[in-house]
């Protein structure tokens, strides 16, 4: 156990630190950071891969940093950004899912056309994975593509796409294999927004905003070579880049940050004599959420140490979904209820405290429980996966409709 | 002995449910919230056939004269249609105040309007609840001047009506000089609050300077704001069900895995309660006034947090379809957050129903 | 809605009262009330017998006081019972399963031989359902009968046999019919503890004390008369009175006093400056178990009110064991953590508080969360029954040991 | 930076493992719980083997020298093994108290000895947490009058070590003249607690007079609470884990009901991110003994709940049989709640932890 990380990284950090005192100035808000980055955000990001504080592990070549992989390095620059309050680099669909994906199965050819001009924010990307019919069984996905003369001739609909309104390019998942196991039948595509037959509706959520989409393919036609990995192996690619998603969410910077806001909030909210802090029942909710959150800053900590040993994430891993988006739920949730009555006020009230954000975070977090991987999903993963407890039995297919089906299930059968 | 609804009661209650499932579709609620002012005539109209606004209103002025138990039932399927009208400030709190505290004056001028659906009196209370910074009304010589949050059934209200700090209340006409009115934003599209500032504004005190009144009011209005949970997570549970039950992943009904199947059942086995502890808060209400403020902060608090819970399990039970606005589920979940807070959250009442019971003395 | 009861029942109720006040002093202490009646409980018994203060309902001619059923007054009874703190009429397993069992399926000999002397205390019963192998699946238990020379030749084994040791008999069941499905091959069988083949064992708990017994059966010859029912028929003949030991353990007033007794030790008991009850993280647990409570006591109205007027319990009853068994378990958990270090004192020791019940309730109210229905079953119950929802997809049977399926079902499998 | 366990601690661990899976069978457990003292000769003979008693005295006392996260490591194994032996406050505490604030005497006379397994000292510092009625110590001319409750490892001390009501701590042999030991029977019988009663008892004080060394030690001690949870709740879900994939209920293994495997999992999610905490707080015993307090009323609180939970849930997985004493789960059980109360109960930390960032003033 050493927290210290070492001469050469309090040097490193002391550079960065620098680096932020003189540049920190350029850095764009964050809403100019959303989907399409903004003129400003585009030349932040491109001081940030000059000096390495983003793309730092992405070859030169394809216009990264092309620094050997270094954890405590990018902890770092993790640390550091979020110390500061200042933006680190895009960090897009595009960024933190296809490129990777690229990097490890692209062709040359994919590489050289796609990476540089994706990191320097040139080229905004969408993901198309989730259907309305194919949420936690992803692999059920129904979006088919067909072969016609050199191309594929896409139908379907995806969604959950974010920033399909902006994006210049979407990687997808479809069915291009109709006769393999539903895993085996899944080619990974890549291609443009603006191809016809592609139509992108906003999808509102319970916040009142449309932070995502829906998007509609009719026939729309894609040269075959647009294709990432083999074809029926669309499932293996993506599984990499979901990967990279679920780190996402986990970030213990990002719990601790929210923590503080709620310590202000608290600080600062007055009900009758005194503070929202000096109720003492409140109080003693805020301190539990503290001792979690310390606990898995404390978890990330160790994760980071057993990467850097190349040792395995293990259970200490598996749990960081669950966990983090529940603790994060959770520490709206008290926002909301040390406010008292004005925790229901909404962005736009006059009165709310922090543009309303609380309650939006508190749905907007409930969203993050559901999506990539709902906790009952990540709860079968931890048992399977992190304890080896036995899978499900097998069960035979249910084909037709589901309505018809049910009352076929409703035999008597004990479920303990 | 009969710990349950009378048959009057189950009609009124069907027949609220009936009026507002042919009036008041979820399309119909999501065009109003989308409004400043979400009140729909149309499905007020029609609850005026039943004679819903008069129904606190003593039959001597033209109302139905029925019990808070009744009023609760009625919130209940307005919650569960997630209708957009005015109900628990406007056609039981201030038909309560001023059948119970008003001169007769002043039950001949607003009483039999209440009833027709002439006009409506919203009601500003919040102050006995949580008195906070920069808020708060005095009364001096007549005159008002303060601010006062909270109130609810606010947009097109005729008149108002507000505690002082003293928790006298105070009836004040809409067009009052020296009152400005503030919308406020709520989560809940579905329901009109607002702020109230007053600066040198003239006033009709009620009867009562005791704060009895408004303690009766705080009663009444948290067993509503209950019973409108207990609506919403019926709405909620259902909806779940219903769900689960058509909805197939991994090739099977989502609700035929154990998981979704327990969730359903821990949001039932949760909620169920409620309903009998309510339905006793309510009938309290008259029936055990002595009674009624400890069960009214243990119906507040507890719905509050189970219905937190089923908001929650529900939403996850539809899984990203229940995060989108598609299916609406939003509508109650929010119904739900704001019934959770407005007159005190669960921690506010029970710090309440320990003072009334004197485990310890009040702070 | 009318709470009260209307003059008939008001006189009832005084009457009660009255002989309360009476006869108060002649109650047998809770102690000499367990398994074997002691005489003084026994003539307590019997007095309340003849004022129709227990075995109200059962007819004259088999021992009972032979009124017609009245909820209301059973409640009234009930309710005066707890309320003076004196202990009602016996309430061993013979008298709530055994007899309602008799006297809807016994033959008339039956009924004349065995229900008088259990309701005098005179014959104590144990209950022999449970199996170490067959818990929440009840209806796949193994011990076996087979018919010998107009005998049934028993050999197996119960475990949960509450007061085996003290019992003068048993009812049990038996697989009798090998080559039916489960629930069709089993018998309902009344025999003497003293038949040879019979060992008890003491089975002691998690508590440190004894509370059940395991009973073994190797080759016990019971003849083929003393079945309740018919052959086959003992799964359906034991599940009425299943449905009466699920009532008992939700009654509202048990939690009610329970509740009391925390309220009294939170007033009593003092750390630093203050009582218990004077510190607001516990006071505000204090007040959420009390609604709690109170919603469990109206929810138990509504229950009666609905009998009364012939409806069925609903889920209004299907929720009340899994509720009442948690919230029991959560007034003990309050309870220990309101003495702060003085909880973890038990029975025996110096300093403990009200004899170290509070541990000793913590732990077998997680019993009785466990028992007769694990919370998992209650819920499974919950969502079946009373929600409709579809029942688990029928698999495969597994044969084989355990050890052997394990890798069998380890196949990749979805589960939502 | 690496913030994990060392390769020595690696190994220390793993020796405790052995050594105790070796010498400390569910049996011997039982056995030994069954007595007045429940503290095995046995398995103290076997730790001594690989220098446990001395591991957090200084070298040139004849001990190891080591960590508190050493001493966490074994804290941990001794409750995975639910080892009936003293360490808490003989092994761990009392060494540390005479290393930071004893005289050069008192080292020389009792370190070697602690070391060398030839004597133990009980440390009683409950009085610091909760101040009770009919309880605290007072020093007057060098004479100890009072009570002090739940003197830790008990059974058999040499002498004790214990706290005045002005917070110093105070060194008092077993045979003093007008001490009486009453020893205290709780939940876990397989460690002893006692009650100290002094009536003009000579006594030692150590140096500091400041509270501060009290204070070390309630830290110390709390961290080494919960990593005696972590032990036992480590226990409990493999424990849960193994039968569920033993027992078959309808027809399938246990373990494959989604219910089962969901309780499992939320056990193994909450009890996992607890490991990284403790570490933490013990590694800040030594290296940021600025953070510690906080970083302790943090692990103590955290795995007092969490621990909690997974006690219950894992004798829930095991059904009936993790309610009979037939596999001993309740040795774990009861030593996760006998570790949740003993200095001070997770709302006791948190009151405190809040003191310590300044959230409020002190009571």
């Amino acid at each position: 156990m050493d927290l210290d990380y070492g001469p050469e990284y309090d040097a490193f950090r002391q550079e960065m630190r620098l680096f932020l005192k003189m540049h920190g100035h350029r850095a764009p808000t964050g809403q100019a950071r959303a989907a399409r980055p903004s003129a400003e955000a585009v030349e932040w990001q491109k001081l940030l891969i000059e000096h390495g504080y983003t793309a730092r592990t992405i070859p030169r070549d394809y216009g990264g940093y092309g620094s050997e992989p270094d954890i405590l390095k990018s902890r770092i620059i993790a640390e550091e950004f979020s110390r500061a309050g200042i933006p680190g680099g895009l960090a897009n669909q595009g960024i933190s899912m296809l490129v990777p994906t690229l990097l490890e199965l692209g062709t040359e050819e994919q590489k050289r056309q796609w990476v540089e001009p994706t990191l320097k924010g040139e080229v905004v990307w969408c993901q198309g994975y989730s259907e309305p019919g194919a949420g936690s069984d992803l692999a059920s996905l129904k979006t088919s593509a067909r072969i016609e003369s050199g191309e594929f001739v896409i139908n379907g609909q995806k969604i959950w796409t974010s920033t399909a309104k902006q994006a210049d390019m979407i990687f997808c998942l479809v069915r291009t294999e109709h006769d393999a196991p539903k895993h085996g039948g899944i080619s990974y595509l890549i291609f443009s927004m603006d191809t016809p037959g592609i139509e992108v509706r906003p999808l509102k959520t319970m916040t009142g905003h449309a932070e995502f989409n829906e998007t509609f393919f009719s026939e729309v036609r894609v040269p075959v070579g647009q294709i990432v990995g083999e074809r029926g192996q669309g499932w293996f690619v993506a599984n990499a880049t979901l990967g990279h998603e679920r780190g996402m969410l986990g970030d213990p910077d990002a719990l601790e940050n929210r923590f503080q806001a709620l310590v202000r909030l608290m600080k600062e909210e007055r009900i009758g004599m005194g503070r929202a802090i000096d109720n003492s029942v409140l109080r003693d909710r805020l301190g539990a959420l503290q001792a979690e959150v310390a606990a898995m800053k404390c978890n990330g900590m160790r994760i980071l140490s057993n990467s850097l040993k190349g040792e395995p994430g293990g259970m200490a891993k598996l749990i960081v979904k669950l966990q983090s988006c529940e603790l994060a739920h959770q520490i709206s949730a008290l926002a909301i209820d040390a406010m008292g009555e004005m925790g229901i006020l909404y962005s736009g009230s006059a009165r709310e405290r922090m543009r309303g954000t609380w309650q939006w975070n508190y749905m907007f977090q409930l969203g993050l429980i559901i999506g990539g991987g709902t906790a009952q999903i990540q709860k079968n993963i931890i048992a399977e996966r992190g304890l080896d407890m036995p899978r499900e039995p097998k069960l035979p297919k249910i084909s037709g409709a589901a309505k018809g089906t049910a009352d076929m299930l409703r035999q008597k059968q004990g479920s303990a | 002995m009969d710990f349950g609804l009378s048959q009057e009661q189950q009609m009124l209650r069907d027949a609220v449910a009936r009026c507002l499932a042919d009036t008041c579709p979820l399309e119909h609620v999501r065009e109003c919230s989308e409004r400043d002012n979400p009140v729909s005539d149309k499905v007020l109209d029609a609850l005026q056939g039943l004679g819903i606004p008069g129904m606190m209103i003593p039959e001597e002025h033209g109302g139905l004269g029925m019990t808070l138990l009744d009023a609760a039932l009625v919130a209940e399927q307005l919650a569960y249609a997630v209708a957009p009208v005015s109900f628990l400030a406007s056609h039981v709190l201030a038909p309560l105040a001023l059948s119970e505290a008003g001169s007769e004056d002043q039950k001949v001028r607003w009483l039999p309007k209440i009833a027709s659906g002439e006009a409506h009196i919203s009601v500003a209370i919040s102050e006995t609840v949580e008195a906070r910074d920069g808020a708060g009304v005095t009364c001096r010589g007549g005159k008002l001047d303060g601010t006062a949050l909270f109130a609810l059934d606010f947009a097109g209200a005729d008149a108002f009506l507000v505690t002082d700090t003293t928790g006298r209340l105070h009836l004040v006409p809409a067009n009052a000089s020296g009152l400005e009115k503030i919308p406020l934003t709520t989560i809940d599209r579905t329901r009109s609050v607002g702020e109230l500032r007053f600066a040198q504004v003239t006033a009709e005190p009620l009867a009562d300077d005791s704060g009895f009144t408004a303690g009766r009011l705080r009663d009444a209005g948290r067993i509503l704001l209950a019973a409108d949970s207990l609506g919403a997570g019926q709405a909620m549970i259902e909806k779940a069900v219903d769900y689960s039950g058509q909805r197939e992943q991994f090739g099977r009904l989502i609700g035929s895995f154990q998981a979704v199947k327990h969730m359903c059942a821990e949001m039932a086995a949760h909620h169920e309660p409620c309903r009998s502890l309510i339905w006793y808060a309510a009938y309290a209400y008259e029936a055990m006034p002595e009674d009624v403020s400890l069960a009214a902060c243990q119906a507040k608090s507890h719905t509050g947090d189970v219905h937190r819970f089923v908001a929650r399990t529900s939403t996850e039970v539809h899984g990203g379809m229940g995060f989108t606005d598609l299916v609406g589920l939003h509508y109650w979940f929010k119904r739900i957050g704001f019934d959770r807070q407005v007159l005190g959250g669960p921690e506010s009442a029970r710090a309440e129903a320990a003072v009334l019971q004197g485990w310890i003395k009040a702070a």
